[in-house]
């Protein structure tokens, strides 16, 4: 365990930490947004360098903002008081158990012990080769996906025309 | 096409960049301090006392009618009558101001002291750099700092002096005539006065005229009177 | 003489050098990355703000000559009647800034409203890491991921700038962070979808390469710049008027509109970190020029391979043409209105984005038809590709003045 | 170095966090953030396994996430649209109020 991973993968996980017990709903937008910093940092401890800047590129610069967005539409208007939660001690004893069952395994498995190989040399133009070649069928579908999101999106979300109901 | 108005745009304000250097039509800004534009006829400023004679407190026109004191809306003149009297430049005696004071900070130059002022003593100024560094004693403007001469405001008003003048001159000519006419009508009933009693002389020398002095005095008492006014 | 100018042109290298190598003897090992980092960084720290400082004096005089004024040209030395034209008025402003009271609002959400202006300037200073001020002069140097890194540090200040709009509890400021998000979001894609194509001819994403890439010479003397392409010409254009939106700058400053919404998302900023706003806003400006610079304008190159323009040193010509591209600003701010907001997002998505569409298909036609068509041939083909939907897409935005009827006026 | 357990463990711990956030939390949009961070700890394991894996150079795993990052981005978009629609029906985000099935 190095200094820098141990730095970036405390503030990581305190942050998601924050970001799933705050009350404010925009202040646990703010430290989401410092968990997908944080987990972009592990990226690039792990010489992933297109991905982590695609994952600020993505999740800090659009998918926050949406967030965000949603957070200022839906204002609510409940009181103050009212728990934020419902049922927290089941949901976070699963979870628990779900961490302990993970971490055992994780820590039982050989695999984890294994220590990275040398840096391997990523380049851009090999990412996108490969996304042209054997990985078109995927993107294509993404495109096509994302087309669809994007339209559901707008339907969905579009007023109701005044007496459409 | 579009862009075509931004570069018609473009090309206006570059002339406008390139013409503020080299024509100074362009720029109408006065550097203030340095430079100052001469002010306006009709500009007013805050009003001083108008004095006639060298000494401005023996010659202010002010006969401290308290007028302007009562009309000023915001309250901001304050004035003190003296107890004497002394000659106003008719020759009449009139009361003066012992205290004079005009609070700057309160002041709001509406001209409304000089529109009610029967005497042409109070007279809006041009003098706007009135800034002071004293917050307390500084704003309130005394009557020595207040009396300016009349050829003050010949300078800053030439047209109303000019007005304001010739209204005086009028009145003066009106006090002279009058007093003129006083030492006249004096003269004639003295005149007339004597005639009679000469008459009366006449008809009875003896026994009236131990009452033959008694219009005497009022001859002598006319000529002081007639006198400032030459 | 040639050799001399090399020198002067690598001189900020050769300085480095020579202190690493000064340091490294009494300086620990581990230490020395760090040193290395402070080193490169202190130049940018020193420069870029002080363009900043003296841009906003040259602003205020420009515009003020623009409209037929003087501008500022009082404050010089202290003390003294020297007046340097006005060029003190920066030190003046940023005395103030820094001794000015720094106001909070009761309500506001006190620490989100404090790292506000720290979010907003860290990734705007960061953006200047990856672009290329010289010859061998980059600061970090990212050889797969140049262009990616300063994008997605660049698309992080939209999340400061709702911060600083939403912690301030002010109408305006949460009206102003509102237009300033959704105006970065949309015309992101097309300062994203403009630079793509320079990418897609070099087929690099290291701003460095990029820059090479342009060195090529036509002609015996002219540089091969992005900007003499039809598509570099049309994106160089898309890619300032986008990159004048994400900078806020006049014509698309809605977000701090101050005739309408006071400045918006950072009304309730006071003092010092006011201050920073406005540093991080001109930073920003500036390094979407650098970056304009660089895919377009052939970053440090000289525009000819002629002998006096090859003399003068890379890195004067970076400044140069920063300097040049921050006066068209200026000029823009002082031409041209203010947008209304539903013009801004329809000119983003019915002009911009297919504009930047097209311009995509002809960059990959260019490189394609690189064989078989001439250049003399390509270029006017190109342009026409690019200059009739141009006129078509421009129709709709053309103004269409008609004789206005007043119903009571008359 | 740090070896692949410690990825795998922040990994989980931010999967359980967000589990935890989405299974208790009573906001639409708070629950939608947890899914977010469950499909983040899952990325991070693929880029974690890609880069202890035998074979980097294929680069397999760094596929994964991209197209993985291109859902999330994809399902965010999808579950406020329709988080929205729900409180402008309900007048609520509140999802243990959102009980009805006639609109």
């Amino acid at each position: 365990m190095t200094l820098p991973f141990a730095i970036i993968a405390g503030l990581t996980v305190g942050s998601a930490i924050a970001a799933m017990s705050l009350r404010n709903l925009v202040h646990c937008a703010l430290s989401l947004v410092l968990t997908f910093a944080g987990l972009a940092g592990l990226y690039l401890q792990l010489n992933a360098e297109f991905v982590g800047f695609t994952q600020i590129l993505v999740y800090v610069g659009a998918v926050s903002i949406l967030i965000v967005f949603a957070i200022l539409l839906t204002r609510s208007t409940e009181p103050k008081d009212e728990p934020t939660t419902v049922t927290p001690w089941v949901g976070i004893s699963v979870a628990v158990g779900a961490f302990l069952t993970m971490a055992l395994a994780v820590l039982a498995s050989p695999v984890g012990k294994r220590i990275a190989a040398p840096a391997p040399e990523v380049s851009v133009k090999t990412l996108g080769q490969k996304l042209m070649t054997d990985y078109v069928l995927p993107l294509e579908v993404m495109a096509l996906l994302l087309t669809a999101a994007m339209l559901g999106a707008v339907i969905i979300a579009m007023k109701d025309k005044e007496g459409s109901r | 096409m579009l862009g075509t108005g931004i570069l018609k745009g473009m090309v206006e304000t570059a002339k406008n960049f390139a013409g503020s250097y080299h024509d100074p039509e362009r720029l109408t800004t006065v550097e203030y301090p340095e430079q100052r534009i001469a002010s306006k006829e009709n500009a007013r400023q805050f009003p001083f006392l108008v004095h006639d004679t060298e000494d401005p407190m023996q010659g202010l026109r002010c006969v401290a009618c308290q007028i302007c004191e009562k009309e000023c809306p915001p309250q901001c003149i304050y004035i003190v009558k003296s107890k004497d009297k002394r000659a106003d430049y008719k020759g009449q005696m009139q009361l003066y101001p012992v205290t004079f004071d005009i609070d700057l900070s309160v002041c709001m130059s509406c001209q409304i002291c000089v529109e009610v002022c029967p005497f042409e003593a109070i007279k809006m100024d041009t003098e706007f750099e009135l800034s002071n560094t004293d917050r307390f004693g500084g704003l309130l403007v005394n009557k020595h700092q207040l009396a300016k001469s009349n050829e003050h405001y010949r300078k800053i008003h030439p047209t109303e002096a000019a007005v304001s003048d010739d209204a005086l001159a009028i009145e003066v000519a009106k006090a002279k005539a009058k007093a003129k006419a006083d030492v006249e009508a004096k003269a004639k009933a003295a005149a007339d006065a004597k005639a009679k009693a000469e008459a009366a002389a006449a008809a009875a020398p003896v026994g009236v005229a131990a009452t033959a002095p008694v219009p005497k005095p009022s001859a002598p008492a006319a000529a002081p009177a007639a006198a400032p006014a030459a | 003489m040639a050799e001399l100018f090399a020198k002067l042109d690598q001189f900020p290298v050769t300085l480095k050098a020579w202190l690493m190598n000064l340091l490294q003897g009494f300086l620990p090992e581990w230490t020395l990355p760090l040193v290395s980092a402070a080193i490169s960084i202190t130049p940018i720290l020193a420069v870029f703000p002080l363009m900043f400082a003296l841009t906003t004096v040259i602003e205020r005089k420009g515009l003020g000559r623009i409209q037929n004024r003087i501008g500022p040209n009082r404050v010089g030395i202290p003390l003294t009647n020297i007046r340097l034209f006005g060029f003190g008025q920066f030190i003046a402003d940023g005395i103030k800034s820094l001794i000015k009271e720094d106001v909070v609002p009761r309500a506001a959400d006190k620490v989100v409203h404090f790292l506000a202006p720290i979010a907003l300037l860290i990734p705007v200073l960061l953006t200047y890491s990856v672009l290329p001020f010289g010859k061998n002069m980059v600061p970090l140097d990212l050889p797969q991921t140049g262009l990616l890194f300063f994008f997605a540090v660049g698309a992080s200040t939209e999340l400061s700038v709702f911060m600083a709009g939403w912690s301030s509890r002010n109408k305006y400021s949460l009206l102003g962070a509102m237009r300033a998000v959704a105006q970065m979001v949309s015309y992101e894609i097309p300062l994203i979808l403009s630079s793509l194509t320079v990418v897609m001819i070099t087929g690099t994403l290291s701003l460095t390469a990029i820059v090479e890439s342009q060195a090529t010479v036509h002609f015996g003397f002219l540089h091969n710049w992005h900007l003499f392409t039809p598509w570099g010409l049309v994106g160089f254009f898309l890619f300032l008027t986008a990159a004048a939106a994400e900078a806020n700058r006049t014509p698309f400053d809605l977000p701090e509109a101050e005739s309408e919404i006071i400045a918006g998302y950072f009304t309730e900023y006071s003092g010092f970190k006011f201050a920073i706003f406005f540093l991080a806003e001109y930073l920003g400006l500036f390094a979407m020029c650098g970056l304009g610079i660089t895919l377009f304008l052939g970053g440090w190159l000289p525009p000819v391979n002629i002998a006096p323009f090859t003399w003068i040193p890379s890195w004067c010509w970076f400044l140069g043409k920063l300097s040049a591209l921050i006066v068209l600003f200026i000029w823009l701010r002082g031409t041209l209105p203010r947008l209304r907001t539903d013009q801004l997002m329809g000119f983003a998505w019915k002009f911009l984005l297919p504009m930047t569409l097209i311009n995509l298909v002809v960059a990959a036609l260019w490189h394609l038809l690189a064989n078989n068509i001439p250049l003399v041939a390509r270029w006017p083909l190109g342009f026409a590709m690019l200059a009739v939907p141009y006129w078509l897409l421009g129709r709709s935005f053309e103004a269409k003045f008609t004789k206005r009827e007043y119903r009571f006026a008359n | 170095m740090t070896p692949l357990s410690g990825y795998l463990l922040v990994s989980a711990l931010l999967f359980c966090i967000g589990l935890a956030g989405a299974l208790t939390r009573r906001n639409a949009i708070m629950v939608l953030i947890g899914i977010e961070l469950m499909l983040n700890a899952a990325n991070l394991n693929f880029i974690a396994f890609w880069r202890f894996s035998e074979h980097p150079e294929t680069q397999t795993g760094l596929m994964f996430a991209l197209f993985s990052i291109a859902i999330a981005a994809a399902e965010a978009a999808v579950g406020l649209a329709l988080s929205i629609t729900i409180y402008r029906h309900f007048r609520t985000a509140n999802v243990d109020k959102v009980k009805d099935m006639k609109g």
